[in-house]
């Protein structure tokens, strides 16, 4: 018999097995994680938390891009501190759980020293809490605005909030256009919501009207019923908010319904030449507030679409901002040495040109950069308000 | 044993009962009564219904017409549990066991009825439900050994032989305690050897007081066992009585034997 | 309003109507929900789409999506379904469910998670129907489904071979002994069915793009759809999916459009409850 | 005589063991195992639950997902909204899915095979659709975050404070080990037999005075609330609840997890939960192959070993007995083919 | 003709049929009679390649048909009517006889289906009624006419008379013997003995997966092992 009498004594008996597997596994492991740390020689290993599969697969994918082009030259310029980054890919499929998940992991397992992403709010929400736990720094793309309130050191934004961005877009669209009536249509996610609120709120001092607020679940591919009421409802402008691939569909989808607006978004999420591939002559004309310019002409800047060339990646504004979150990483590490308390304080003082311009933060841990208009025009992107 | 004495009552009765399947009438307007203590054999060609009046007895299929009363209670519309809880069990023509357990435990799910299902006690394992469960485990000993299965009793019920596979079913059908075995083809491709001690068995479980009704083709088996015969084909009733009665009857050797040959 | 619900519902609902008819026919002949039908439904339109950037033009690149899904239908049946003919239903369901997995992961492997557009000739342009502005592209999901609904109805009840069809959906045994390999007949209907769910991807992929995961709930409206319509029966499917679709949007746009898919789980679960043969299936008495 | 020292030995050996087990945080220092093996005892609770409906009862669920995700939206939503702490959310949460797995039950157990099989799929699918639509309860797609961990406990010698997953594990084993024994006295009592005859032949079964509904309808509701008690230890483990935590992906993982490991057995939910969750984890370092070695491991194990893993080995085992069988009858001819029996339904 | 050689065949562990030897020759009706569960369909199943034979050899016209697939077997010239008519219920009466003639052109179906239906009037009177709504006999005379769509060289019968009432199973086999007058080569089985070897020109007897006798149709009329087959 393999197994003793009773199920019971067989499954002691299998975890027993497993747990003597799992310790074999984790004294080794720990023993050398100990030694790497003492050593000090080998690399400094850095967690990308983003979305590798399902649908928001290729923006984690952009972000892995910056992220290995800023350590690919960092590394070819002699890595921090004589360092060599390391890149410790964890999909969390945009879900708070897989992110906690994967960050556990990376952390406790793949002995990461930080993280940069999520690219989502939620799963960014969610896996704040281990970094924290673990003092390791955080750098996300997320849009919500409650991390201010979370009292945790180590999380850093990259990105502007909507606070920043909306107010910004409304002014343009209601000095510039001379809107009043605006319908929106928003992804039913912290960042829509967030985005969403604050643009209600903006509304009333720039003398706008929100007459109606629609919404639809990330992964949504049918926003047919939602426009058929937007329509009806005839409004000046239509506020989208939304990643590049819903964007461009909202666009489409709105053009054969027959409505025929102008379109804007506050920020810069669907700042991609796939919006356009996508969207076609649809999201002509379409107008956002965006913290970065892919055209402009800075040091910064140039070195990217050089690096980005060279490796044969798309330049895109994700694709960028993981870049300047990985360089700001790399110089908080330079700074900072191995105290992770050192490394935080580095990061909070940090001052840097990068391709989104200034890199710096708050005591927030929130960057504070002025975001431009751009426009979609001619199958480009052009700034329309500095 | 004196039958005479207890066979006044009818056990189950049978009333105007009717079946149809797609227009194809199964069961036809059949009345019969089963006396108490009897051994009541049902017969006809394949095809005439019987299996069908087993599961109309049995409340697997509802009957479209008609009433089936048990003692004095009316099972038309009850279901089969509630039926076999009034004390009728029965076993399949085609033998259906448990394909994963041993025949113990095989017989130990007839015991059902007498240890209940009551949650909170199985879990506490009270003192009256390990008593409840010593009386099952007792019950099961008895019967396997009243069948003649206590020595294979931890082998796997569907590797048995044909015929002892069978009495497992018969074993399962008396662990709920019934007061009717209904048996549908009990004999149906045993050879000669396994029938004679089959036929042993029936009268062994009619000797202990319980009335049996049987479906058979083996006219031999017929002969022997019952007591009483009903023949029935394209659902109603041909002709009913003793073996005598029915063995010269010519509708019977019309029906059964296919061919009208009374002359001969 | 209304009118334009009902216009997004009728696009809709074709393409649930494909989806559902394509289920049909594998239900038609092996009796099992076949949950890889979504992937086939994704595999199609993603070689449509790489033929088009290979220079095809646009019948030749919807051709070949069709016959790549007409493929893959059949290398499933082939190669896990046919060896799993004595299984229990739960294990085909499970294989089933792993197939998908797999196409899904292995279409992001091969062509990336980025949302593609398919084109279509025919996006471009609006037409006028009675003062109502409708999609041209949306007219030719309509035509085709339509088209294809009768073409199958042709072939299942006005040919032989359709008969062998629906001979092999009642007795595999009894086919057999008509001298018809029930087995390539089983492989021809998965191919049809998987050929048709792949022809709804390819329809759909102008509209609402073309990504790995497309196929989950195009596949689960499909199916519920074929459950409406009656499983097996084709025209019941196509009206079943315009329902569906119909309802769909109506629900949408007068209820939450967050609810949208829930409308065709609760359909779902009331016609399993209340008409298991479907609203336009028949209810035969067997003999037990 | 003998037999009362068999037994006592047995119970020497569990106490062993469940010692043993506790010590396990002990000899893991990487709090990621800790974390994994957390998480394993978790999927143990839920794939148990599942195997109570599908091993012992015959019947399928795609839908056990949403009972999960029910028992941790409660504790969510009871522990943040209304600070109640674990021991008070626990019991509601049972409770509340036992409710709801009855309701399901009574309605959708009447259907049988495939119907079944899409009934459960849509209820699964709709609860689903709640979570992420009924956003001021659920909190919609972002879930809800910052669940607390339960309140420390002070045992004396040891204390769990729940600050790290070496914390958890005693507590989630205390839960394993009770959901074990709770499932091995239900089999074995009247009622557990009841529905090991529902699965095999439900006529029989029938016929024996088993009332198959009512008995199905009960399993369901135990084996629900079973999930309800996982997604709670779950909310308060994980810290964080999110729709997609609990879609058809979940309920199709823990129905493998079922299938691999073998229904109608123990050792099954626990070989299943265990290996298919540490491959999983496993495979965290080829994010893009992942899933797709995932799904082809589902279909292999389905096409060749359809009883699992418990399949396999009780191949095996048999052998081996019968080999020792055949050793002792020496000489006397086989009577039964080995080969002929497979790994397999056939 | 037909001859089966050693033929074994299980169902799981369960032995349906044990060492069988049987031929049939050209032009002649043979019969299998036994009692329900003897091996009868098996024996027919095994032939047809509905169920794997565990060992032994089964040739047609010298060909070895062991474990051929059924519908090869059809092409081959030898067909089956089984047990329990299994006519396909939802199609039409219509249907269901072109089904059978699947493996023919077009124009000769259409012909086979005229000629096989002559001599069953009723089936041409309810062509385009679904074949589950006739009664018994009328699926049993379906049935075969079904199976006369190939014109097979050897037709097999299970059961014929299954479930008929006395006047139709006399027409069934008045029906199967005109059949076999017109050249075709029978191998029945049927429970009701007396018809089956009234209609044969030689007989085996099984019993419990044995063969126990054989002989012509006037040796075995009589004997005892007979009497006791069918009846029991």
């Amino acid at each position: 018999m393999i197994f003793g009498k009773t199920k019971f004594n067989g499954c002691i008996a299998f975890f027993m097995a497993l747990t003597l597997i799992l310790a074999g596994c984790s004294s080794e492991d720990g023993s050398s994680s100990k030694a790497e740390a003492s050593d000090k020689s080998e690399s400094i290993r850095v967690g990308l938390q983003a979305p590798m599969t399902g649908d928001n697969a290729q923006y984690g994918q952009d972000m892995k891009n910056g992220v290995d082009l800023a350590f690919k030259k960092i590394n070819a310029e002699g890595g921090v501190n004589g360092k060599k980054l390391e890149l410790v890919v964890g999909d969390d499929k945009a879900t708070p759980s897989e992110a906690v998940a994967v960050v556990n992991k990376m952390i406790m397992n793949d002995n990461v020293k930080a993280i940069i992403g999520g690219y989502n709010s939620s799963p960014t929400l969610a896996a704040q809490e281990v970094s924290k736990n673990a003092k390791a720094l955080h750098v996300h793309m997320g849009a919500s605005p409650e991390f201010t309130t979370l009292d945790n050191d180590y999380l850093y934004r990259i990105i502007l909030t909507g606070q920043v961005y909306v107010p910004a877009v409304l002014k343009y669209m209601a000095e510039e256009k001379g809107i009043k009536k605006i319908a929106s249509i928003y992804e039913n996610t912290d960042y829509g919501i967030t985005m969403s609120d604050s643009a209600r709120k903006a509304a009333e001092s720039v003398g706008v009207e929100f007459i109606a607020t629609e919404t639809y679940n990330p992964g949504d591919k049918n926003f047919s019923s939602q426009l058929s009421k937007i329509k009806k409802m005839k409004p000046d402008a239509v506020m989208i908010v939304g990643l590049y691939n819903e964007v461009a569909l909202i666009a489409q989808q709105a053009k054969q319904a027959g409505l025929d607006v102008q379109f804007f978004s506050p920020d810069d999420s669907m700042y991609s030449e796939q919006l356009i591939e996508l969207g076609g002559d649809a999201v002509e004309n379409h107008i956002f507030a965006s913290m970065i310019n892919m055209e402009m002409d800075t040091e910064a800047m140039n070195e990217f679409i050089k690096l980005s060339e060279e490796n044969n990646i798309e330049p895109e504004a994700n694709t960028a901002i993981a870049y300047d979150a990985a360089l700001a990483l790399a110089k908080a590490f330079e700074e900072g040495g191995d105290s992770p308390e050192k490394v935080r304080d580095a990061m909070a003082k940090i001052q840097m040109e990068g391709t989104t311009g200034l890199i710096q933060f708050d005591e927030d841990g929130e960057r504070s950069n002025a975001p431009m208009i751009m426009q979609v025009k001619d199958q480009k992107f052009i700034i329309i308000q500095e | 044993m004196n039958k005479e004495n207890l066979t006044d009552t009818a056990i189950l009765t049978v009333a105007g009962l009717s079946k149809s399947f797609g227009g194809v009438k199964a069961v036809n307007d059949l009345s019969f009564s089963v006396k108490k203590n009897h051994i009541h054999a049902i017969i006809g060609p394949n095809g005439a219904g019987k299996s069908t009046l087993f599961n109309l007895i049995t409340g697997i299929i509802p009957p479209d017409q008609g009433e089936v009363r048990f003692s004095t209670t009316d099972i038309t519309s009850l279901s089969s549990d509630q039926i076999a809880k009034h004390g009728v069990s029965r076993t399949f023509q085609n033998i259906r066991l448990f394909p994963d357990m041993t025949v113990s435990e095989t017989v130990l799910i007839g015991t059902y009825l007498l240890t209940g299902a009551k949650l909170a006690p199985a879990l506490l394992r009270t003192k009256a439900f390990r008593e409840k469960e010593q009386a099952a485990k007792q019950r099961v000993e008895e019967i396997l050994k009243f069948v003649g299965l206590w020595d294979v009793r931890d082998e796997y019920a569907a590797q048995l032989s044909y015929g002892n596979q069978r009495r497992v079913e018969i074993a399962r059908a008396l662990a709920t305690q019934p007061q009717l075995l209904l048996l549908d083809e009990p004999t149906a491709g045993m050879n000669p050897k396994e029938t004679k001690e089959l036929m042993e068995l029936f009268t062994a479980v009619n000797n202990e007081g319980i009335t049996i009704l049987i479906i058979a083709h083996d006219m031999n088996l017929v002969n022997t066992l019952s007591d009483h015969i009903t023949v029935i084909n394209f659902g109603e009733k041909l002709v009913e009585g003793t073996a005598e009665v029915i063995q010269k009857h010519p509708a019977v050797i019309e029906a059964y034997m296919g061919k009208v040959k009374v002359d001969a | 309003m209304i009118v334009d619900q009902l216009i997004n519902g009728i696009v809709l609902g074709s393409v649930y109507a494909l989806m559902a008819i394509g289920y049909t026919m594998v239900w038609n002949v092996l009796r099992f929900i076949n949950f890889a039908h979504g992937e086939v439904y994704m595999g199609g339109a993603f070689v449509a789409l790489t033929t088009m950037y290979l220079g095809a033009p646009v019948w030749l690149a919807y051709s070949c999506g069709m016959l790549s899904g007409a493929l893959l239908g059949y290398l499933m049946e082939k190669l896990v379904y046919k060896k799993m003919r004595t299984a229990p239903k739960l294990n085909l369901l499970i294989a089933a469910i792993g197939i998908a997995i797999v196409l899904q992961n292995s279409a992001q492997l091969i062509w990336g998670a980025s949302p593609e557009r398919l084109a279509s000739p025919f996006l471009a342009n609006n037409v006028n129907i009675g003062g109502m502005m409708v999609n041209q592209h949306y007219i030719f999901i309509i035509i085709v489904t339509i088209i294809v609904m009768f073409l199958l109805e042709f072939f299942m009840n006005r040919t032989l071979m359709g008969k062998a069809v629906q001979a092999a959906s009642q007795n595999i045994q009894a086919t057999e002994l008509m001298g018809i390999n029930a087995n390539k007949v089983i492989s021809i209907t998965f191919a049809i069915g998987s050929g048709v769910g792949a022809l709804a991807g390819i329809l759909v992929g102008p509209v609402f793009l073309v990504f790995p995961t497309m196929g989950v709930f195009a596949g689960l409206k499909g199916f519920t759809a074929s459950v409406m319509g009656g499983m097996g029966n084709i025209p019941g499917a196509m009206v079943a999916g315009l329902m569906l679709g119909v309802l769909e949007s109506f629900a949408a746009g007068f209820i939450s459009s967050g609810y949208r898919d829930a409308v065709a789980m609760v359909i779902l679960l009331a016609i399993l409850l209340l008409r298991p043969q479907g609203i336009f299936g028949k209810v035969v008495a067997e003999k037990v | 005589m003998e037999h009362i020292r068999k037994l006592g030995y047995r119970r020497l050996g569990l106490l062993i063991g469940v010692i043993a087990l506790l010590m396990i945080p002990l000899g893991i220092t990487n709090p990621y195992f800790m974390y994994v093996i957390n998480l394993i005892l978790i999927y143990i609770l839920l794939v148990l639950g599942l195997d109570l409906i599908v091993g012992y009862t015959g019947q399928v669920s795609i839908g056990h997902g949403a009972f999960f995700g029910i028992g941790a939206y409660i504790a969510a939503i009871f522990s943040t909204k209304l600070g109640l702490s674990f021991w008070f959310t626990l019991p509601i949460a049972i409770l509340a899915t036992a409710i709801i797995g009855f309701i399901i039950g009574f309605i959708g157990l009447k259907l049988i095979e495939e119907y079944l099989v899409m009934a459960t799929l849509a209820f699964g699918t709709i609860i689903w659709l709640v979570f992420l639509n009924w956003t001021d309860v659920t909190g919609g797609p972002m879930g809800i975050a910052l669940i607390p961990s339960p309140p420390a406990m002070n045992f004396g010698i040891f204390q769990l404070s729940f600050t790290q997953y070496a914390d958890y594990y005693p507590l989630l084993l205390f839960f394993v080990i009770v959901a074990i024994i709770f499932t091995k006295l239900l089999i074995n009592s009247g009622f557990g037999r009841a529905c090991t005859a529902i699965r095999d032949d439900e006529l029989a079964a029938q016929s024996m005075g088993i009332p198959v509904f009512r008995t199905k309808v009960v399993m369901f509701t135990i084996s629900a609330a079973y999930c309800g008690a996982a997604g709670t230890l779950y909310a308060h483990f994980i810290h964080v609840v999110s729709p997609e935590t609990f879609n058809f992906t979940m309920s199709v993982t823990i129905l493998t997890m079922v299938m691999i490991g073998g229904q109608g057995s123990i050792i099954g939910a626990v070989l299943g939960a265990s290996l298919l969750t540490i491959f999983s984890e496993a495979l965290r370092a080829t994010p893009e192959l992942r899933m797709l070695i995932y799904g082809l491991l589902i279909v292999i194990m389905m096409m060749f070993f359809p009883r699992g893993i418990m399949g396999i080995i009780n191949y095996y085992r048999k052998q081996i007995e019968k080999r020792a069988l055949l050793k002792k009858m020496k000489g006397a001819k086989a009577t039964v083919d080995v080969k002929k029996e497979g790994l397999g339904y056939e | 003709m037909l001859k089966v050689q050693g033929l074994n065949t299980y169902y799981g562990q369960v032995c349906a049929i044990e060492d069988m030897n049987i031929h049939v020759k050209e032009r002649e009706a043979v019969s299998v009679i036994g009692a329900n569960g003897a091996g009868k369909s098996t024996l027919l199943k095994s032939i047809m390649g509905e169920v794997r034979p565990k060992s032994g050899k089964i040739t047609l016209s010298d060909k070895t048909i062991t474990n051929s697939r059924t519908f090869r077997l059809v092409n081959h010239g030898m067909t089956l009517v089984p047990e329990g008519r299994q006519v396909f219920p939802y199609l039409s009466v219509w249907d269901n006889l072109l089904l059978g003639g699947y493996t023919l052109s077009t124009k000769e179906r259409l012909q086979m289906a005229e000629e096989v239906s002559e001599p069953f009037p009723i089936l041409r009177d309810r062509k385009n009624q679904a074949a589950g709504l006739l009664s018994g006999g009328e699926q049993q005379m379906l049935a075969i006419a079904r199976a006369m769509m190939v014109s097979p060289k050897l037709l097999l019968l299970d059961e014929p008379s299954m479930g008929l009432s006395p006047r139709l199973v006399y027409e069934v086999y008045e029906k199967i013997t005109e059949l076999h007058q017109r050249g075709t080569t029978i191998l029945l089985v049927d429970q009701n003995a007396e018809m089956a070897i009234d209609f044969c020109d030689r007989a085996y007897v099984l019993m419990a997966g044995r063969l126990v006798g054989e002989g012509t149709k006037d040796e075995l009329k009589d004997t005892e092992i007979v009497q006791k087959s069918y009846l029991g």
